[in-house]
């Protein structure tokens, strides 16, 4: 019997995951300011592990996974929850957007805000439901 | 530094010979598809592999599929054996030599 | 003026040979050797469309992003016409008759049981 | 946004007219089938389309945002096919 | 004196009773005895102060804003009901103590019949009528536990239900009797009410009210037609008949009737109703109780005579009318009660209470036959008994009514024909006669069953040969509350001789001529019973309720019929309609299409989507179906970028795709499509609802002007997206900032999504063993 | 302090995180989910007592003004609501940690659980239309999960068709925000009240009206669209359709009550008209549906629709009294239907069945049992002195201030079937003896009932008596929360300032 | 509006709604999916048709231009669109669940009993 899997689109997913996974992230850090965003970001990143699941299988993508699925969901909760309570702890309204620039080298400012705290928090949580999702559909025999 | 040129060059001429292929690949199939009758003559063909890494195999499929009249259909279990789906096909152990000794040769040299 | 001019040229020339694809894909006689139309056609298609867009906003985001596309395409549609060719020769998706050798077919041990081909 | 030169707007309008041919074309082939694999072809080749269309919406519209969204179809339209692929696999693997 | 605290302390009793029948056992009821007995005494020193017409209004706000306070009265009416309450009490809990001693459950037992108690107390004490409702429904719940006190028997459920059902029914009637009167009146409190009479009845709403009020009263007082649950509540242990089904509850109704009189009496519509209710009640009650075997059945049916006559004479609503009224009630109570009681206490020493295994007992038995004669003389109405004097009272005031005097006369006597007739059948068929085999041995019951029979017999005699020390100070206010006025009535014995007592004679001679001849009149009678006179009201009840069940049934199948698909289709019909309806109600068939120029491509794409739909729908490839919708989709994206929506189309191009590859993952192991399931009519026809409910949805978007009335708040996020929320994406600033409670709902629904799927993919149902 | 609001939604999210981190501990997250739960009830009731006591809360999420951020209001009906989420949550959380199996704990019960919670929460302080539609949804996916959770055959039958009318209703619901939002250009309710006053009924608020009122009677179960309630309700463990039973119907009636009072009523139209029929075909349906089935679960659930009917009926009187008596049913309902629910629970676990011909005899092994289905049976009758009385008799009142005879003709006469159905239950599964041939009977091995599921329905038994005896108390809220409803503006000013 | 969309929307109800009426539990699935789409090219056109260009902040300028579509309507779509896609992931499942319980894909055989 034939391998039933393709060789080609092993080694394809083993390629594309990290460029997938880069891609979310500045996906995910320039979403404020171009298209993109938690979602997405976090829809690509996760794409990049159901690749590598279907080329291979659940649980040798759930190896590379820095986190169990369900600690994802957890964390990215948390960081969303977090996020909107920071501003109370201030003394604001709940999910009061909270900022500081911050002087980069070569004149640059990053903003930070809670808001992109908040959106960190969704694409962390959309790994884990996506990947919770396909891993465990993938697993179906 | 001299390395680094000559693998600069070789990608570049990689490239070029890349496109070339793909261009002419398009014009012959485009011509084909437009004209009422195929002049098709196609068949499967398998070719023994000497590049062993996966960088390499995946860029000769890659380029296989994408030059005219060849297209990667499977690569056997042990990496060893690559299958060749070819539209124009006169003689399948012509084929094999044009491949080892053009598109092969190629692959080996860009990942060297 | 002449880069929009190549741009449009190369817009048109991109979309025509998606146009040519999807002719092949009607067209031609059997699947793999749609397939050959499906992959080279549209891939070459966007590609001319890409470097179009790269002319016409020649900002460098833009560029990026266009060769982004394109090597994602390159690797990715070759992989995936792989995938459905072979797939779709285990499952025995009839040949044109014209096909004069398939060496796969002969070489392989195939398990005899074969699937369906349609749904 | 950019003001569009005639040219341009007609070359994307051009360009839009084949890619939605085409896109019916390829519809044909869907529902003509006969095989599975007959399908998932026409699934990979609307993901250009798609890719297409989209960079045709770019011209016409001057807005080079929208490059983004040939980006992501590019990126992720490879699964579907791929999904298909590893549908039939399953089918002969479990048959 | 404070009434909350009589009422009160029964209920609180009550609730102790799990606890006291623990400790105490077999000797509690005795002890429950005490309680009733001092109350007695307490309302009875009451008595001087209510003829002096010092009457005790008390009143709690409880529910001020709708009129509903805990307010009580105590005038000559409720005292004469509270006494005869608490008097009875008295001796049944002494009853009780004995008949009870050895029932599974007695703690229950007490508890209900304490909780009755308390409610009838509460009852004739209410001044609000919603209070007034409050106990009236408990007392309902607390007969219908105790109808059903012995529960394994399924005749005593089916009669408890039964009971609670009708006077359920009345009740909820009397309750929107009573809204409607507090609505005309503004008031609830019997006392205002009493001021307001005139004001009712010429209210719009008073035929309503008094029709719904009487709806009450009659299912309580078991009026016909709704008398039948009377007998069948007989399943009661005897304590309760004597106490609920005799002396007290069922006389609730008369109680309620007696009190509205003054308010809604005196008119047509009032008399009528009474009269004819009362006088069918009475006859028909009296003529079943003549053919019955049962003791406790033959009681029931003379009570619900009774309770007929009653309803009549409250009906006639003349002062003497009332007199005789009043004066029946506490008679019957007496008598009633003491034959219950005496008919258990046979029950429970021989082992039956039917009449056809008793007989000659009375030399085994002396002090209750003597008990029973005098009680049952009285329920003759022969004299010297207070029976005698009710009578007399009663023809007197049916002689006196006007214009139907003649009729009502008539029937009254031929009710007290049979009554007399049954009294005596009574008696005889228990104590004389021929000796019978009864499954235990006779012999004189217990003391404590003998109490109660004794004390009522006598005070019976003493009440009727002392009318004017005994009879009157009871009497006298209760007639004053009915008839809102001082009344000077002189009760005495003896009137002379007079048509009345011409009347009294011929009952009796005539009652007594059916007694003789009892064994061809009940062989008769039975026998036209059962050719012609088939009715059997419980079981045409009981058939009314099935019939309803099997409605409920059919109705059940065709609502919940279970096909999904027609759920979903009546869904969308009636939304449809409704829709359509609302755009045609706004804007008429006009349509303000405006035909722009519409670039080439959109409907290009507009098309592609068109066919790819249809394409989805026809398709015999369950995976065609699929890619399509992918290509959907797709083409839906490309009108988001149309329309500016870069996020939009990215997002749902991503989520197609994911979509696509899960449904190919799911569908993989599932069958294919099946050959048509549906025929081609069906298909026709989902196809035109299909086509009617996409089609309001298209009129909508067409017909509504989308211009907005005022600057929408958008208009806020393009100034402040980047200056405040330091972002260039607006669309993500409002995500994550001016609607990021939106994006934490939505990650949440994801999140719990993905935990559903782990789930049902994980979670499963143990294997059972093979089948 | 207005951060005070948050809370009933925050505390949830904290439950879901602790549970998903806690993996290990089963017992861990049994402790959490029901403390979690407890805390929501405190919350509420301090929300309710600074409604009551100080007006209407209002809390601008992301210090962004009124109509452009989402605005979470707390007026009296809010926290009334908010009130009865907490108590029903705490209550059955409390119970299902005597009644649910370690599987399902494991498979994040208390997760679903308290999202569930968030979700009804989330719709009742939410200001705001498509926020609204946001925690809708959360209500509904946890409730699709928990409603299948365990997997077995009857739940995933049940679930399609829960799951299929519901998502329909949501899309009507998005379908007709969407269409308000075209037209209204604002999704802030207190706004939209504003700009709806100055501009009369257009077709596309009518018609958005229309497809708000469809989506809204889907949820709350009214006739014709209470399929998927009996269809569904009776497949998953007690402790889920006891929560079920209690709430997610009644958050349809809410949202109906909300809009309909808000903005639409007052336009004029068939509304009141609309809203008597649906309400009295409702109460008739469901209760002639309910007096045909013996299994005791069906009953129940039966009984859910044609409550729904009161209370849609005292919207429909669109009187103080009458949306007033509307709310006060609401909160008698959710308490004496979730104990209803209950004490069936416990008495499957007795006895092993639902089945009333299977069942007998509890009346004297179990009379404390008894006593605890009396009294939320009774409730639901509508006998005095419990709550389910002053439901009743408020409704009757109203309708019969209103001149509406008719209708609550009706509403008295289901009444007098509800007492017919409750009193079948008594009389079969209680008074009746233990039928000796009930074979699943027998097989089963009677489990005794523990302090968590006595508990709770104790202390629910003790609020519908409580209802009722101090009904002046509960009714005053009902009262000024009707009042706020009928004279938007304190609302209005509330979340929009001038 | 332009007719041909309200045109599409319409149509993208009926496929719905007929898909919802058919017995197949799979036809079910996709009927749901095509009304949400429906749902949501409603919710995005009702809200805003006028202007087409994206919603940004163009670089250098604080205010986005008063050309630039409303961006609250593809927010909501957005919005509803992710938690389209989780009800669906779930109901996917769920009728793969409930075909592996019940062996059966024809929705007449759900009926309750
Ligand atoms: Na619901
Ligand atoms: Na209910």
């Amino acid at each position: 019997m034939s391998n039933p899997y393709s060789n080609i689109f092993r080694i394809a997913a083993t390629k594309l995951r990290p460029l997938l996974f880069i891609l979310s992230l500045i996906v995910l850090y320039r979403g404020h300011q171009q298209p993109g965003g938690g979602f997405i970001g976090g829809l690509m990143a996760a794409s990049a592990y159901i690749l590598y699941a279907l080329a291979f299988n659940s649980a040798e993508a759930r190896r590379k996974l820095p986190l169990s699925t369900s600690a994802l969901l957890g964390t990215g909760l948390a960081v969303i929850l977090v996020s909107g309570l920071l501003s109370v702890l201030a003394g604001e309204p709940f999910m009061t957007g909270m900022w500081t620039t911050l002087h980069l080298p070569f004149g640059q400012e990053l903003h930070l805000g809670t808001p992109v705290l908040f959106d960190a928090g969704v694409y962390l949580a959309v790994i884990g439901v996506l990947l919770t999702i396909m891993f465990d559909i993938i697993d179906i025999e | 530094m001299k390395y680094i040129f000559v693998k600069i060059v070789q990608v570049i001429a990689f490239a070029g010979f890349y496109l070339w292929e793909l261009l002419k690949a398009n014009l012959v199939l485009a011509y084909d598809i437009l004209t009422p009758t195929h002049h098709m003559k196609p068949g499967i063909v398998e070719i023994p592999l000497d590049i062993k890494s996966d960088a390499e195999i995946v860029t000769l499929v890659n380029l296989i599929t994408m030059t005219p009249g060849s297209l990667s259909l499977d690569v056997s279990e042990d990496k060893k054996r690559l299958y060749v789906h070819v539209l124009y096909l006169e003689d399948p152990e012509a084929y094999r030599e044009e491949v080892k000794t053009g598109l092969e040769k190629r692959v080996k040299e860009v990942w060297s | 003026m002449i880069s929009e001019w190549i741009s449009a040229v190369l817009l048109v020339l991109g979309a025509f040979f998606m146009l040519l694809a999807a002719i092949g894909v009607l067209r031609l006689p059997d699947l793999y050797i749609r397939m050959h139309a499906a992959t080279k056609a549209s891939s070459f298609g966007a590609l001319l469309m890409l470097v179009a867009v790269s002319i016409h906003f020649p900002v460098a985001y833009v560029i990026i992003e266009a060769a982004l596309v394109i090597i994602f395409i390159f690797i990715t549609a070759p992989v995936a016409s792989h995938m459905i060719g072979r797939i779709a020769h285990l499952l025995k998706v009839p040949k044109w008759e014209k096909t004069i050798i398939d060496e796969l077919e002969n070489r392989i041990h195939y398990d005899e049981k074969g699937g369906k081909t349609d749904d | 946004m950019i003001l569009l030169s005639t040219v341009i707007t007609n070359a994307a309008n051009v360009a839009m007219g084949m890619l939605l041919l085409a896109f019916f074309l390829a519809f044909w082939r869907l529902v003509k089938g006969p095989s599975l694999p007959d399908r998932v072809v026409v699934l990979d080749l609307i993901a250009s389309l798609v890719i297409g269309i989209t960079l045709a919406i770019t011209f016409l519209s001057g807005e080079k945002v929208y490059l983004n969204v040939a980006v992501m179809i590019a990126l992720i339209t490879f699964m579907g096919t791929v999904a298909f692929a590893i549908y039939l696999k399953k089918r002969y693997y479990d048959k | 004196m404070q009434l909350i605290r009589i009422v009160g302390v029964v209920f609180f009793l009550a609730f102790l009773t799990p606890f006291i029948d623990k400790r105490l056992g077999k000797i509690s009821g005795y002890l429950y005895a005490l309680l009733p007995a001092l109350l007695f005494t307490l309302l009875l020193k009451q008595l001087p102060d209510i003829i002096d017409r010092h009457f005790i209004i008390q009143s709690i706000d409880w529910f001020p804003l709708l009129h509903v306070h805990l307010s009580f009265y105590l005038d000559g009416l409720s005292l004469l009901f509270a006494l005869l309450i608490t008097g009875m009490g008295t001796l049944v809990f002494i009853y009780s103590g004995y008949y009870m001693q050895h029932y599974p459950m007695r703690g229950r037992f007490y508890f209900y019949i304490l909780l009755f108690m308390g409610a009838m107390l509460g009852l004739v004490l209410a001044n609000n009528l919603i209070t007034l409702f409050l106990f009236w429904e408990i007392t309902s719940f607390s007969s219908f536990l105790l109808i059903g006190f012995n529960h394994e028997r399924p005749e005593a459920r089916a009669a408890a239900l039964q009971a609670l059902l009708i006077t359920g029914f009345g009740g909820l009637a009397m309750l929107a009797g009573f809204v409607l009167l507090g609505n005309v009146a503004g008031s609830y409190e019997l006392t205002d009410l009493l001021q307001d009479g005139a004001v009712v009845k010429g209210s719009k709403m008073y035929m309503p009210l008094v029709l719904l009020i009487l709806a009450g009263a009659f299912t309580k007082s078991a009026q016909f037609p709704f008398h039948f649950w009377l007998p069948g509540a007989m399943e009661a242990p005897t304590p309760v008949s004597a106490y609920l089904h005799s002396a007290t509850m069922v006389k609730a109704g008369i109680y309620l009737l007696a009190r509205l009189q003054p308010i809604l009496g005196g008119t047509d519509l009032w008399q009528f109703s009474l009269g004819l209710a009362g006088a069918m009640t009475m006859l028909v009650g009296a003529y079943f109780a003549f053919t019955q075997f049962d003791l406790k059945k033959i009681l029931a049916y003379t009570t619900i005579s009774a309770l007929g006559m009653l309803v009549l004479l409250v009906g006639i609503g003349t002062e003497l009318a009332i007199t005789a009224m009043v004066i029946f009630l506490i008679v019957h109570s007496l008598y009633k009660g003491a034959l219950f009681m005496i008919a258990g206490a046979i029950d429970k020493t021989v082992g039956t209470r039917d009449i056809r295994h008793l007989g000659g007992m009375w030399p085994v038995m002396p002090v209750a036959a003597v008990a029973t004669f005098l009680t049952l003389f009285s329920m003759a109405g022969l004299p010297p008994f207070l029976g005698f004097i009710g009578k007399e009272v009663i023809y007197d005031a049916k002689v006196q009514a006007p214009e139907i005097a003649v009729y009502l006369a008539i029937l009254a006597v031929a009710a007290n024909i049979f009554m007399v007739a049954v009294a005596f059948l009574f008696g005889h068929g228990v104590f004389f006669g021929k000796k019978k085999d009864p499954p235990k041995i006779p012999r004189e019951p217990a003391i404590p069953l003998l109490i109660g029979p004794v004390v009522l017999s006598v005070t019976s005699l003493f009440m009727g040969i002392y009318p004017a020390i005994l009879t009157q100070p009871l009497v006298l206010p209760a007639i004053d509350a009915v008839n809102a006025s001082p009344v000077k009535l002189h009760i005495q014995l003896w009137h002379g001789l007079n048509l009345v007592f011409l009347l009294s004679v011929i009952t009796v001679t005539l009652g007594l001529t059916l007694f003789f001849f009892r064994k061809p009149a009940t062989k008769a009678l039975r026998k036209f019973n059962q050719r012609y006179f088939k009715i059997e009201f419980a079981d045409l009840f009981r058939k009314l309720v099935e019939s309803f069940l099997s409605f409920t049934k059919r109705h059940t199948e065709v609502v919940q019929h279970g096909y999904h698909r027609f759920y979903l289709m009546l869904i969308f019909i009636v939304s449809s309609l409704l829709v359509w309806y609302q755009i045609y109600h706004t804007r008429g068939w006009g349509f303000e299409a405006n035909w722009e120029e519409v670039p080439f491509y959109l409907i290009g794409i507009s098309l592609l989507i068109i066919t790819a739909a249809l394409g989805a729908v026809f398709t015999r490839s369950r995976l065609v179906a699929i890619i399509l919708l992918g290509v959907i989709g797709y083409a839906m994206a490309f009108i988001f970028i149309l329309y500016g929506a870069v996020d939009v189309a990215i997002t749902l191009i991503l989520v197609e795709t994911l979509v696509l590859v899960l449904f190919v993952m799911v569908v993989y192991h599932l069958p294919s499509y099946m050959p048509k399931y549906s025929r081609p009519t069906s298909r026709i026809r989902d196809g035109i609802i299909a086509l009617v409910f996409g089609g309001f949805m298209t009129a909508l978007v067409l017909k509504a002007e989308f211009i907005k009335i005022s600057p929408p708040i958008s208009d806020y996020f393009l100034k402040e997206a980047f200056t405040k929320g330091h972002g260039r994406n607006i669309v993500n600033v409002i995500l994550v900032d001016f609607r990021g409670l939106d994006t934490m709902g939505e990650t949440v629904v994801l999140m719990i999504a993905a935990i559903g799927v782990f789930s049902l993919l994980k979670l499963k149902p143990k294997k059972k063993k093979e089948e | 302090m207005e951060n005070l609001l948050m809370l009933p939604l925050v505390l949830p999210v904290l439950a879901a995180i602790v549970s998903l981190f806690a993996k290990n501990s089963l017992n861990f997250r049994k402790a959490s989910g029901v403390f979690f739960t407890l805390a929501q009830l405190a919350v509420a009731i301090v929300i309710l007592v600074k409604v009551y006591r100080d007006g209407i809360l209002v809390l601008q999420v992301g210090s962004w003004p009124a109509p452009f951020g989402i605005t979470l209001v707390a007026d009296m009906f809010s926290a009334i609501m908010l009130f009865f989420a907490g108590l029903i949550g705490f209550t059955v959380s409390v119970y299902a940690l005597g009644m649910m199996d370690e599987r399902r704990l494991k498979f994040h019960f208390y997760l679903l659980f308290n999202i569930l919670l968030l979700g009804v929460n989330g719709a009742f302080i939410t200001g705001d239309v498509f926020n609204l539609y946001v925690w809708f949804e959360v209500m509904l996916i946890s409730s699709f999960v928990l409603i299948t959770l365990g997997g077995e055959r009857k739940q995933l039958e049940g679930a399609v068709k829960y799951v299929t009318i519901n998502m329909v209703s949501s899309m009507l619901f998005l379908a007709a925000a969407g269409l308000l939002y075209g037209k209204m250009g604002t999704l802030n309710m207190a706004d939209l009240a504003v700009k709806l006053q100055h501009e009369p009924a257009s077709n596309l608020v009518n018609s958005s009206a229309m497809l708000f009122f469809i989506a809204f009677g889907i949820k709350a179960a009214v006739f014709p669209f209470f399929f998927w309630l009996p269809a569904s309700y009776h497949t998953p463990p007690v402790a889920v359709t006891a929560l079920f039973a209690g709430l997610l119907t009644k958050v349809g009636v809410y949202a109906m009550i909300r809009f309909f009072t808000l903005f639409f009523m007052p336009l004029g139209g068939i509304w009141k008209e609309l809203f008597l029929i649906t309400g009295g075909l409702t109460m008739l349906i469901g209760v002639f549906t309910a007096a045909s089935q013996y299994d005791i679960r069906r009953i129940l659930s039966f009984h859910i629709i044609s409550q729904i009917g009161y209370m849609i009926m005292g919207l429909g009187f669109f009187t103080p009294l009458g949306i007033a008596g509307a709310i006060y049913y609401m909160g008698h309902n959710i308490v004496a239907k979730t104990n209803t629910f209950m004490v069936g629970g416990m008495v499957s676990k007795l006895k092993g069945t639902f089945e009333l011909k299977s069942i007998g005899g509890l009346y004297k092994s179990h009379p404390y049992l008894a006593l605890l289905f009396v009294i939320p049976a009774f409730a639901l009758a509508g006998v005095p002195p419990l709550s389910g009385f002053f439901g009743k008799f408020i409704l009757v009142k109203a309708g019969f201030d209103s001149h509406h005879f008719l209708v609550t003709a009706i509403s008295l006469f289901v009444g007098l079937i509800t007492l017919f159905s409750m009193m079948k239950i008594w009389n079969e599964g209680f008074w009746k003896k233990q039928p000796e041939d009930a074979e699943e009977v027998i097989a089963y091995q009677e489990k005794k009932l523990g302090f968590a599921m006595i508990f709770p329905s104790v202390v629910l038994a003790l609020f519908s008596i409580g209802m009722g005896v101090a009904v002046g108390f509960f009714f005053d809220f009902c009262m000024t929360a009707a009042h706020q409803l009928l004279d938007p503006s304190s609302y209005i000013k509330a979340v929009l300032g001038n | 509006m332009e007719i041909i969309l309200a045109i599409v929307i319409g149509v993208l109800y009926a496929a719905g709604v007929y898909l919802l009426l058919r017995r197949s539990i799979v036809k079910l699935i996709l009927g749901l999916i095509f009304f949400s789409h429906a749902t949501n090219l409603l919710v995005f056109l009702a809200g805003s048709l006028s202007k087409v260009s994206p919603p940004f902040v163009q670089e250098g300028q604080k205010v986005a231009q008063a050309s630039v579509a409303d961006p609250l309507p593809q927010a909501l779509v957005l919005t509803s669109l992710v938690i389209g896609f989780g009800i669906t992931a779930f109901a996917l499942v769920l009728i793969y669940r409930f075909y592996q319980s019940s062996g059966t894909v024809d929705f007449d055989q759900l009926k309750e009993d």
